[in-house]
């Protein structure tokens, strides 16, 4: 089952107008760079970005938004951190003006949506965001005396991942904290596509130590170490 | 002169931010599994350095170490305010819904969190300045797990706004983190709990009365019977 | 005479277990993941040597391989069956809470499982025998999940219980396992596809006619357009 | 945080009558066998069980069963596979007596309770399981067109796991299809009591390839490998 592809082009030819896409990282670690790249050198538009930042701290999305290829963020921690440098800022301009609709949640609903949608459970209770604006509309239920919010799976079209290394069934080993949204992302995704650093034949990765088991990838393709500059954020 | 206003605040000069991560290292118990928010809280790590603490990064990390030394950074390893940290023998790298598990699942002793504001019932409002104007979203990050799921919220947070209003409050006006879930305000010049009874004065800086700090705090205070000076 | 009971069956001997599981590893598409349950089904695991097919163990492994050779076993490498199991270069191991995930959320494309009956709606029972009398308890294991999660579910039995009693029927007497989830039965004698128009029959083992299936059945058949004889 | 103990019998000194107590294992592989042992000379009693097996394919628990020490067990395989087997087997009579409780669950959702225990989320919905006695007497929901059973979390007083390699803080690695459910019962476990093979220093593993971080593990006991005869099930 060999999923390698030659190129970033040719793994995401697929994408389709209107398409949701989760792209793994939290600040600098972990992006899928050279997939996000590649994805913004095509025509593809009214694209759902699922992503922790979008624009600080991952440029590569920015370019996205700027491109006005993006519809929707669904988010953890989109904006940038600071006020002022926000009302600069092209994904926070295009949110105030309407261009662009947005959806937060607490990291750990917004983790456990990608999970539950990996893991064919479509909902969950969790007492986070209980009495926050989260979760106004949604339904509290008490469990053990404590509230809890019902949230539901996050299902994506695609997935933009990076992991350490690679082999050619798909099967993924991630470094240090760039781990991060990387596994959830992959089991979220109806098509995920992993850029990793050094691909090898199968077999070259230790059986027991695997982060990200191949059947939740379906393409990989290599791409080397990146060079990054520390985001800002 | 009618664009500005009068402040009342002690003669006293508040504790530097360093200062109330110092007050709140001498908090944790040894043992302690403990989550350190972005600004202040971020600091009480320099308190800490050969204590048995361990501290979680929730990008993905337990027994993250002290900030990497320029020159020694390792791009794939930051931690969740995106700086540069190292690792130490024990450390363990994780991905981020085991990283939410622990949060949520009650395994962090202590979570110390900053603030906008805290109500007198424990409410945090911590991620949302409606003075921003994005209404319903915002930046949340892991900070309303934290607040929900660690057995214990220490709010590290100046006591005033920089516009000189209080931050402790009857109720907060900003949009919640969470509801009744801190435990102890440590600002910089008081150190207050939170009880089933309302709010209790612990401690004061040096030179500040119980009744300066009350009048600096827009919710009733109770003075706790071993109410005394902070000690650093 | 009163204890004995007349079966009518063909003249034709059955196929033998592997033979079942010989049409069924035919039906397999290469570039599949597929999860092989206990029985005959895992049967099918000697017919796909050098088949571009990924077996999962829902014990928590990835490309499973034969079973290990006497002296080669390693203790902690076991299929859900219990058996000493080889590894190939690309497996993975992994915790069960991944394994039912990637099962639950539709990453099988097949799983062959044993059954104790199935109904003409595809409904499946295949964990309880009522006979052993222990009410609502008894083994499920991994079998609702699989029926459930994986996007095709064949089944591969014998056509009649060892009481020869048929055990196709318009509805399942037994426990439930999990509703309207089979897509095709493979039995001794025949291929049955599940459709939405009810039970069709595709094949049937030489020198058995469509009638004789159809007499041996305790639902209504459809016989296919392109009913053929089974090739293995 | 030193959390090595010198004897299994210190470290499960604590376990109390009436504990609701998690035991890894699959069949032969991964079972806490010298924790399990230790547990079967104390005296407590009125025990409820978390397993796959009982008694069949693991033989320690079964020492239990015979001692008049459990109440209760929830499982998702615990009788032997043979119904002429199971007449003669002890547990089985003992469920047939109604002097032992039992439970059962799919593995999915056996082991998905045990993680939202870990996770701090008290409910989630799954497919599985619809239309059959496991959700009988629970609420059924409709996502996306599909019926969903709502099932609850499984927390735990105590989790005994087994590991192939541990440090002094609690960390573990697992080896092969030993995994299987001892990182969700380490989740689970309110104290988690991990037997390992090998006891390190922090330090001697390698911190991108931990399976079960030390947070979740209050007590480690060095065991050495287990001499394992092939279970009967």
């Amino acid at each position: 089952m060999d999923k390698a592809y030659a190129s970033v082009e040719e793994a995401i030819k697929d994408v389709f107008d209107g398409a949701v896409i989760a792209f793994a990282g939290f600040f600098s670690a972990g992006r899928p760079l050279e997939l996000t790249r590649a994805l913004a050198k095509t025509g593809v538009k009214g694209l759902t970005i699922v992503a922790q930042q979008v624009g600080t701290g991952n440029e590569e999305i920015l370019e996205l938004v700027v491109n006005g290829q993006v519809k929707k963020v669904i988010s953890n921690y989109p904006f940038p951190r600071s006020a002022t440098k926000g009302l600069e800022h092209p994904f926070e301009q295009a949110v105030r003006q309407g261009r662009i609709k947005v959806e937060v949640y607490p990291i750990g609903t917004f983790v456990e949506k990608l999970r539950c949608a990996g893991a064919g459970l479509p909902a969950f209770y969790t007492p986070t965001g209980v009495g926050t604006v989260v979760a106004e509309g949604k339904e509290i239920r008490v469990f053990n005396g404590i509230e809890n919010v019902l949230e539901t799976a996050l299902p994506v079209d695609f997935a933009f991942i990076h992991a350490w290394k690679g082999d050619r069934e798909g099967n993924l080993v991630y470094h240090c904290t760039a781990r991060n949204y990387n596994n959830a992302m992959a089991m979220a995704g109806k098509v995920t596509i992993a850029e990793v650093e050094t691909l090898v034949d199968a077999g070259g990765l230790d059986p027991d130590f695997i982060h990200t088991p191949g059947i939740f990838v379906k393409r990989v393709v290599e791409v080397g170490r990146p060079k990054l500059e520390k985001a800002s954020v | 002169m009618s664009g500005l206003k009068k402040v009342i605040i002690p003669e006293m000069p508040p504790l530097e931010r360093e200062m109330i991560a110092l007050r709140i290292a001498n908090m944790l118990e040894e043992g302690s599994y403990v989550n350190l928010g972005i600004g202040i809280p971020t600091l009480v790590s320099n308190w800490i350095e050969g204590r048995d603490i361990i501290l979680q990064a929730e990008i993905g990390m337990l027994k993250s170490g002290p900030l990497a030394e320029e020159g020694q950074e390792e791009q794939d390893r930051i931690n969740a305010s995106c700086q540069f940290i190292c690792a130490m023998p024990g450390s363990s790298y994780f991905d981020i819904e085991t990283s939410f598990a622990m949060i949520r699942g009650g395994r962090m002793n202590v979570a110390v969190l900053g603030a906008l504001q805290v109500s007198a019932k424990g409410d945090l409002a911590g991620w949302n300045n409606p003075s921003r104007g994005l209404g319903k979203v915002g930046n949340i990050g892991g900070s309303m797990d934290l607040a929900v799921g660690a057995r214990k919220v220490i709010v590290a947070m100046e006591h005033f706004t920089p516009g000189g209003e209080p931050k402790i409050m009857s109720e907060c006006s900003y949009p919640l983190t969470a509801k009744a879930c801190v435990d102890v305000i440590v600002t910089n010049y008081a150190v207050i709990d939170v009880t089933p009874d309302g709010l209790v004065l612990k401690e004061a800086i040096p030179g500040v009365t119980a009744e300066d700090i009350q009048k600096m705090t827009a919710a009733p205070l109770k003075v706790a019977a071993d109410f005394k000076e902070m000690e650093l």
